[in-house]
């Protein structure tokens, strides 16, 4: 019977693995995705915690599990006007990866 | 016309006259002179008539600064006063009185030159700041007068300003009497740092000096600070070295200020200071080996100058130095006055008589290239002879009378000094003498000479006016008349026939040496170059006023600009320039500096 | 009484309309679009002047919260749009060169609503009581302003600075709700006043759930700092100003950091309760304003072109900014904060505003093509010379009052190391700021220099701005008192 | 109060004026006229100021930040009114004499106007935060001045000076903020009066690291030792006006918030770094002394001497008595007059020969007598003759300074051990620094004036017109206060400073 431990440590995983693939990965789609996981990270954890944080009543705290549908739903049009962007930066520079995109600096 | 007034107006007269000419006087020459000369006459007449008045009970004073201070319990006090007393009114007769017959005689002697007007406002401001001193009733209102003297004298010494020679006379005159003042001011504060009072009546008149019967000390350095004034105006060792170089401005003035008064003020203030003096042993002794020294080596370097003005300038050192040495060794102060008295009237006149002998001779100064002038000059050469003659001590001349009583009490109270004095006395004897011979007797040395004419009446009759007093000021009846001074007891036996014996010995080998000498004779570096110390001073100023603070200038533009200003701004902005690094442009740098962002926040908050 | 949460449904109904008629009416000049919206948001910020003061849904997890400062705020946010929609108006040229469609003003149209709904965005954070709102509102105004900074989606700068704002966006949010997340498994709320209510319920919390709970918070105050551009978490701020359109940096500049400053200070309120968790965030909140005011201001000193001058200088007035918040135990702190953003507000909306007609007309936006403004045009000079001097803190400005709040509320808090730190920087803020003003004045004017034209709107506009800068600056007491 | 003080109108004058300058009337006639009305407005007020009460007079008060008790409180008393009649007579002159420049007069004059309202705002406020803001006014028209219209390395120049000032003046007003932090909860003001109240009745808290504020802020502004530098570079390439009215007036801002501020409200922390502050105002009087001597150019050496001068008034403050401070406000007055002279002077000169190099200079009172005249009277004052106000400025910070710190000779238990206190030593430098002052300015004066004229400067103009009257105005009025210190000093006895 895994306890709210478990469920932690699985969504920090995510959440880590998700910001290693920002880190590392050197294709913006795939970045993208990185910043996705980490989302869904926190939604697990959330979930998990509204589990076994039940609250007076005994019920589940409905507080989080709304924040999760609202988070599925703000990333989903992140990812609309972040792919939209992508696209638009692939028709003018011909590039999706990172080190391209070096003309503003210092 | 009471004796309230009067002295006001002897002092203010010469000021309206001086701005009058300063205003008006350019556009006419006579306008200038008569004012100038009104207004010294009229003090002159109204000083007289002062002087025959006994001294008056009370006194005008008006408030100059007036403050009171709850704090320190303090009051300061300064008031614009004037004290007419036996020793104010004898300065007002000489000063006044010399000064009309300059001024007269300066019509003569300008007569050809520019810059009339100014020269003529120069002199009444001089005569303006001269009374001023002598009136003064407290130190500040003396030191006010004493920097307006420097002044005028810095006008006047520079008056032929486009001579690099006279421009730089003026500055280093100012300069140097400013050093003296140095002290004078100092010593001011002192005095009144502890008795709280700047009058001349509170300080001498016992009350001032009992409050230093605690700290004698302290009084000495104040008495010796004073005496600092006295060093730069009246030209005392080491800072003498302006008074030569001031010949450069007209002859009447360096008669006036740098003879007869301006160089006197010194040892006038010595003597309204008497009482405090007499109260600190230890500062008169120093005052007495200034004096002596002083009186002794300027005496040394006039046997070698060929400048006729210039052996008249350190002539006048070496008589200051008697003064200073008669108010250290006197028991009163009448007996430099009385010295001073005369001085003023051989010295002016001796100087007047160069300056006859200088128009004469269209401006040349050096004596080499005089010669034979007592054809030429007669007048003049009489008169000189008799300013010599008293400036050298010769018996039944008034410098002999009272020469002789400051050498008496010198040989008493400092008997090396007193004959070191005695054989300056030998020394005066034998420039003065080689003066005249060089320049009246033997033959013309130069075309100058040879046509050198008598100079006009206007000149001639100050100094004839002059000539008597030169010659009878040391009688007894006058001394009688203006001052009550009693000789010494235990003076040694042959203290006068030594200085008899000395007179003649000065005399006769100057006479002989100099007869028909076609160059000087005798050729002592050493005394010509005047003891090196105008040298030692050039070269102290040079190089080590001057490069010390062209290395503090150059230090406050390398080292205090740079680590006050220019590298903490150059570290500011390369930190910027250096930051802005981070912004190198590639976004999972960013997201890497996030990331560390975050630990070390997470870090900061959660363990520490 | 009227209760306050139609305001942000009309403005976001606004938008909707305005989207509409911008798809049904293809050939009308979009400019009229922005016209309208004006005039509305006009009304709407007259309308929330009868706003009462409520608390909707008051329960312990009210979520909604419509108390004077939050009114203040959906205020000021109105005001801010408003004038990004002026300053879009004198930018429309710009993006008509730069999205060449198939008639003259193809794609104008969102430029100007898309602000609209950024606002909605602000007026909700402005009121924002629970997390879950503050989420939501805020994810509206960021995407929002994904797509506007990438709006020139012919101009590889503004893409560019589009992606980078997109991923460090994305990528704080992920931190925001992680942190939320650990915020709401320690105290089983959401709502802040619940979460209050909660820590008042434990009288010691044990270290564990400390240690958790201020990873929480320390997550949120990373999302936070990044919205406000506080370093280390401002590397975004330089590039994107610099790329996106002038109008939208200008927004975002005041907009986006007003509302984070708003709810960060919403969002500390329940934890500067916990005394022992209060301490560590005072600590941290010292630590970021340290970083930031350096940073921003020392950074800012070799800068040659305005927009990325300005993206530095507003990451240096955030660490003023944060130099108030760290001093939050003074009574002027709150106050203090306030007045800045309003200051604020105005000086960079003034500098922006000039920036785009001499951008128009010179051809680029470095401080060098201000050479001879003064000559050239001496109304604008004399505006941007005002801006300059405000955003420097000369007196007599809106600017100088603000940083004397700030230092005044820190020194009362004897935060003597920040107030140091804050004097070098002020230093160096007239270095960089009169670096303009020496362009305008001691310059010659350029050969090639063409006429500064400028519409009649924008002129008005920046006489209100200079205005109000100079007027706030000396009798700063009417706006103190709206101030709650 | 209601009533609205007259001092208003006294700043509102030149702004108005600059203001017509923008909408175009002729500059140089608009601000002439706006400085001469203010001169006679300020004479105006001396006849209606009733000398003896001592507290402050045409008082008016509007609340501007009532919960920081902060309100534009003008008022004016001996001193500020003094100070006032500075500033008025030194942009009269400065007006008068400044040379129309080709390209924009209009923000050329405004400028001038802008510092002159700058000084008088700043010298007539009761309220210390409008004391500082107005100070600020000044600020940005000195960097436009010296970056726009200065000569020689006139941009590193002007960015050293205002980055300088402002640095300083930001420290200030953290020392500004503090005092009014240490004032007890409830009753905190801006209001000198007030405070100086509250330091009587001892309520106020511990005040040393507030008066250290406030001496670095001020010591910046005035240019105290080490913090010097910025002056003589900005004063050599600022246009004349400019650096007659910033050495005349703005510097002099600096002491008279010391002495306003510092001496009657912190008097125990003045005395406690009174060590300190006489190291560093020696340091004024004779490192800045000797370097004045070895400058080679006009402009440099005058722009060191005002740094120099500071250290008399450094001093006075210093000492902390009724006589030391009744000098160095003098003093104030008199270098204000002094300096500007001297600046419009190298100025004309400047015109006339296009250099201020002196070692290129010689004879110049043969062609211009009146003009040498002139500069004369103005070096003497400067080096405080007697006649000029400045001696009796001088005179009275020596006596003070002497009669400072503990007294010297305990005449009661006779001891025998003579030694100086520090103050006393810090007077004799500082009468040692007469004579440097002496110095340079003699040697300068013949530089330029004495020895012979080479043919280049034959036949120079005399200086005549606008500039001369001006320049003989300031001299007057020097001579007057001169002969009469004591008009000064009733004025003075009746400052609100000992209350």
């Amino acid at each position: 019977m895994p306890t709210l431990a478990h469920y932690l440590y699985v969504s920090g995983a995510l959440f880590s693995i998700g910001l290693l693939g920002v880190l590392l990965r050197r294709n913006i789609l795939i970045i993208f995705m990185g910043l996705e996981l980490m989302l869904n990270a926190a939604n697990l954890s959330l979930v998990a915690f509204s589990r076994f944080h039940p609250g007076l009543d005994g019920l589940p705290g409905y507080n989080a599990q709304v924040l999760v549908f609202f988070i599925i739903t703000v990333a989903a049009a992140e990812v609309a006007v972040g792919l939209a962007i992508i696209v638009a930066l692939f028709r003018a520079k011909q590039t999706v990866h990172v080190e391209d995109l070096d003309t503003l600096k210092f | 016309m009471n004796t309230l007034i009067a002295p006001w107006i002897i002092l203010f007269t010469p000021l309206a006259a001086a701005a009058v000419i300063l205003f008006v006087g350019r556009h006419s020459k006579p306008l200038s002179a008569g004012l100038a000369i009104g207004s010294a006459a009229v003090g002159c007449l109204l000083s007289w008539w002062l002087f025959l008045q006994p001294d008056p009970e009370e006194v005008l004073r008006f408030p100059w600064i007036a403050i009171g201070d709850s704090w320190l319990q303090m009051n300061l006090s300064i008031p614009i006063g004037v004290t007419v007393d036996h020793l104010s009114k004898l300065m007002l007769v000489v000063v006044t009185t010399i000064a009309t017959l300059v001024f007269t005689y300066s019509i003569g002697y300008m007569k050809t030159e520019e810059g009339y007007w100014r020269y003529f406002a120069g002199l009444s401001l001089f005569l303006f700041s001269m009374l001023g001193i002598v009136l003064a009733d407290n130190f500040v209102m003396m030191f006010i007068f004493w920097e307006l003297v420097g002044l005028s004298s810095y006008i006047l010494i520079g008056h032929y300003f486009r001579k690099d020679s006279a421009a730089d006379a003026c500055k280093q005159a100012f300069i140097v009497n400013r050093v003296g003042d140095f002290g004078f001011l100092l010593g001011i504060l002192f005095l009144w740092a502890a008795t709280g009072t700047l009058m001349f009546g509170d300080l001498t008149s016992g009350k001032g000096i009992a409050l230093f019967a605690a700290n004698p000390i302290y009084l000495t350095v104040a008495c010796l600070l004073i005496f600092c004034g006295t060093v730069g105006k009246s030209a005392q060792m080491p800072l003498h070295v302006w008074l030569p170089n001031s010949m450069e401005g007209p002859t009447p003035v360096s008669s006036l200020l740098h003879a007869a008064t301006m160089v006197a003020a010194g040892v006038y203030l010595l003597a309204r200071i008497f009482p405090i003096l007499e109260a600190a042993p230890h500062a008169l002794d120093v005052i007495a080996w200034i004096g002596g020294i002083t009186c002794f080596a300027a005496a040394l370097m006039a046997t070698q100058q060929n400048d006729i003005k210039r052996i008249l300038a350190y002539s006048t050192i070496s008589q200051l130095g008697y003064m200073v040495l008669g108010m250290a060794s006197a028991s009163s102060a009448d007996v430099s006055m009385f010295h001073l008295f005369t001085h003023a009237f051989f010295k002016c006149l001796l100087f007047l008589c160069a300056g006859s002998v200088i128009v004469g001779m269209h401006h040349e100064q050096d004596i080499w290239k005089m010669g034979a002038l007592k054809n030429k000059m007669p007048v003049t050469f009489l008169i000189m002879c008799i300013g010599g003659l008293a400036l050298s001590g010769c018996p039944f001349f008034s410098g002999y009378y009272s020469k002789d009583l400051i050498i008496a009490w010198a040989v008493v109270k400092y008997p090396l000094l007193g004959w070191l004095s005695v054989a300056t006395a030998g020394l005066t004897a034998f420039y003065t003498v080689r003066l005249l011979t060089v320049v009246f007797l033997g033959k013309p040395r130069g075309d100058q000479a040879k046509h050198a004419v008598e100079s006009p009446l206007v000149m001639l009759v100050p100094l004839a006016c002059l000539a008597l007093p030169s010659f009878i000021a040391g009688y007894p009846f006058i001394e009688k008349l203006f001052f009550h001074v009693e000789e010494p007891t235990a003076v040694p036996h042959l203290l006068h026939p030594v200085l008899l014996f000395l007179f003649a010995v000065g005399v006769v080998s100057a006479f002989l040496l100099y007869r028909n000498a076609e160059k000087d004779p005798i050729f002592i570096p050493l005394f010509a170059n005047r003891l090196y110390i105008d040298n030692l001073y050039d070269w102290l100023v040079k190089n080590i006023q001057g490069r010390g603070a062209a290395v503090l200038s150059w230090a406050d533009r390398w080292i205090v600009d740079l680590f006050i200003v220019q590298i903490p701004s150059k570290i500011v902005w390369g930190s910027g320039f250096v930051l802005r690094f981070f912004q190198i442009g590639n976004i999972q740098a960013y997201a890497f500096f996030f990331g560390l962002g975050v630990i070390g926040l997470v870090h900061f908050l959660i363990f520490r | 009484m009227t209760p306050s949460f139609p305001i942000e449904f009309c403005v976001l109904f606004l938008g909707v309309v305005l989207l509409l008629a911008d798809a049904f009416f293809p050939d009308m000049d979009k400019r009229k679009l922005a016209h309208i919206a004006l005039v509305w948001l006009g009304g709407f910020l007259v309308a929330t002047f009868f706003l009462r003061p409520a608390l909707l849904w008051a329960s312990p997890a009210g979520f909604y919260l419509a108390d004077p400062l939050g009114i203040f705020f959906k205020q000021f946010a109105l005001v801010a749009t408003m004038l990004t929609l002026v300053l879009a108006i004198e930018y429309a040229p710009v993006v008509e060169r730069a999205i060449p469609g198939s008639k003259p003003g193809a794609g104008l149209g969102e430029f100007f609503i898309l602000p609209v709904f950024t606002c909605a965005g602000l007026m909700w954070m402005a009121s924002a009581a629970d997390f879950i709102m503050i989420f939501c509102a805020l994810e509206l105004v960021t995407i929002s302003f994904y797509i506007q900074v990438a709006y020139l989606r012919k101009c590889p700068a503004s893409l560019e600075a589009g992606t980078k704002f997109l991923i460090l966006g994305a990528l704080s949010t992920g931190f925001l709700v992680y942190g939320i997340t650990w915020i709401y498994g320690l105290s089983g709320q959401t709502g802040l006043s619940a979460i209050a209510g909660a820590f008042a319920g434990i009288p010691a919390i044990p270290q564990s759930s400390q240690t958790a709970l201020l990873f929480g918070l320390g997550l949120v105050l990373v999302a936070l700092g990044f919205k406000v551009a506080a370093a280390p978490f401002q590397f975004w701020v330089p590039d994107v100003y610099h790329g996106a359109p002038t109008p939208v940096t200008a927004f975002l500049s005041v907009g986006s950091k007003a509302a984070g400053f708003v709810v960060l200070m919403r969002v500390l309120g329940p934890f500067l309760t916990v005394p022992e968790i209060e301490t560590r965030v005072i600590t941290v909140l010292q630590v970021l304003a340290g970083i930031t005011l350096i940073y921003g201001n020392l950074a800012a000193m070799p800068q040659t072109n305005l927009k990325r001058l300005l993206g530095y200088s507003s990451i240096a007035h955030a660490g003023y900014l944060l130099m108030g918040v760290a001093s939050v135990g003074s009574p002027l702190a709150g106050r203090a904060i306030v007045f800045y953003l309003v200051g604020y507000l105005l000086m960079t909306f003034l500098a922006f505003l000039i920036l785009i007609p001499v951008a128009k007309a010179a051809g680029g936006d470095d401080i060098a093509h201000f050479n001879g403004l003064g000559r050239r045009s001496p109304g604008l000079a004399l505006a941007m010379l005002l801006a300059m001097l405000s955003l420097a803190g000369l007196p007599f400005t809106v600017g100088f009052l603000g940083k004397f709040f700030i230092f005044e509320a820190a020194m009362q808090e004897q935060q003597y190391f920040l107030v140091a730190i804050g004097v070098v920087t002020v230093a160096c803020g007239f270095y960089y700021y009169l670096k303009v003003v020496r362009a305008m004045y001691w310059q010659p004017v350029p050969v090639d220099a063409a006429p500064v034209e400028f519409s009649p709107l924008g002129r008005f506009a920046a006489a209100f701005l200079a205005a109000l800068i100079l007027i706030v600056g000396i009798f700063p007491k009417p706006i103190l008192d709206i101030l709650p | 109060m209601t009533q609205v003080s007259p001092l208003l109108f006294l700043i509102l004058v030149p702004l108005v004026a600059s203001a017509f300058i923008f909408v175009g009337s002729s500059a140089r006639r608009t601000a002439l006229i706006a400085s001469l009305v203010n001169l006679v407005f300020v004479l105006a007020l001396f006849a209606v100021f009733q000398t003896g009460d001592a507290s402050y007079q045409f008082v008016s008060s509007t609340p501007v930040i009532p919960s920081l008790g902060i309100a534009l409180t003008l008022g004016a008393d001996g001193l500020s009114l003094i100070m006032l009649l500075l500033t008025a007579l030194v942009t009269v002159a400065a007006v008068a004499v400044a040379r129309t420049p080709d390209k924009n007069a209009g923000w050329f004059y405004a400028s001038l106007l802008f510092i002159s309202a700058g000084g008088l705002g700043a010298f007539a406020s009761i309220d210390l935060f409008f004391f500082y803001m107005f100070h600020e006014l000044a600020l940005i028209p000195t960097f436009l001045l010296i970056g726009i219209w200065g000569s020689g390395d006139r941009q590193a120049a002007a960015w050293k000076a205002t980055i300088y000032l402002a640095l300083g003046s930001f420290v200030l007003l953290l020392g500004l903020i503090g005092l009014y932090l240490i004032q007890p909860e409830g009753s905190r003001t801006f209001d000198l009066r007030s405070v100086i109240s509250m330091a009587g009745l001892g309520v106020l808290g511990d005040g040393t690291w507030v008066y250290l504020l406030l001496l670095l802020g001020f010591g910046i502004l005035v240019s105290l030792f080490p913090f010097h530098t910025w002056a003589p570079q900005a004063y050599a390439s600022a246009p004349p006006p400019a650096a007659m009215l910033h050495a005349g007036v703005l510097k002099k801002f600096g002491l008279y918030g010391l002495i306003r501020i510092a001496s009657p409200i912190l008097p125990e922390a003045v005395t406690q770094f009174a060590n300190l502050l006489l190291i560093l105002l020696v340091g004024n009087l004779l490192y800045v002394g000797y370097v004045t001597i070895s400058q080679r150019k006009l402009d440099w050496m005058l722009g060191y001497s005002s740094v120099m001068h500071m250290g008399y008034i450094f001093l006075g403050f210093a000492a902390l008595n009724v006589f030391s401070i009744t000098g160095a406000s003098l003093l104030l007055f008199a270098h204000g007059l002094s300096i500007a002279a001297l600046f419009a002077l190298s100025g004309e000169l400047r015109e006339r020969t296009g250099t201020l190099d002196l070692a290129e200079f010689g004879g110049l009172a043969k062609p211009m007598p009146f003009f040498g005249l002139l500069f004369g009277f103005a070096s003497f004052a400067a080096i405080g003759l007697p006649g000029f106000v400045g001696f009796p400025g001088e005179l009275l910070v020596f006596f003070g300074a002497f009669a400072g710190g503990e007294p010297l000779m305990d005449s009661v238990n006779g001891v025998e051990i003579f030694a100086l206190n520090n103050f006393q030593i810090a007077t004799v430098c500082a009468v040692w620094g007469v004579v440097i002052s002496a110095i340079y300015m003699l040697r300068a004066y013949r530089r330029i004036f004495f020895g012979p004229v080479s043919d280049r400067w034959k036949g120079l103009p005399e200086i005549s017109g606008v500039p001369r009257v001006a320049i003989v105005t300031l001299l007057v009025v020097m001579l007057v206060t001169g002969f009469f210190p004591n008009l000064l000093i009733r004025l003075l006895a009746s400052t609100s400073l000992w209350l």
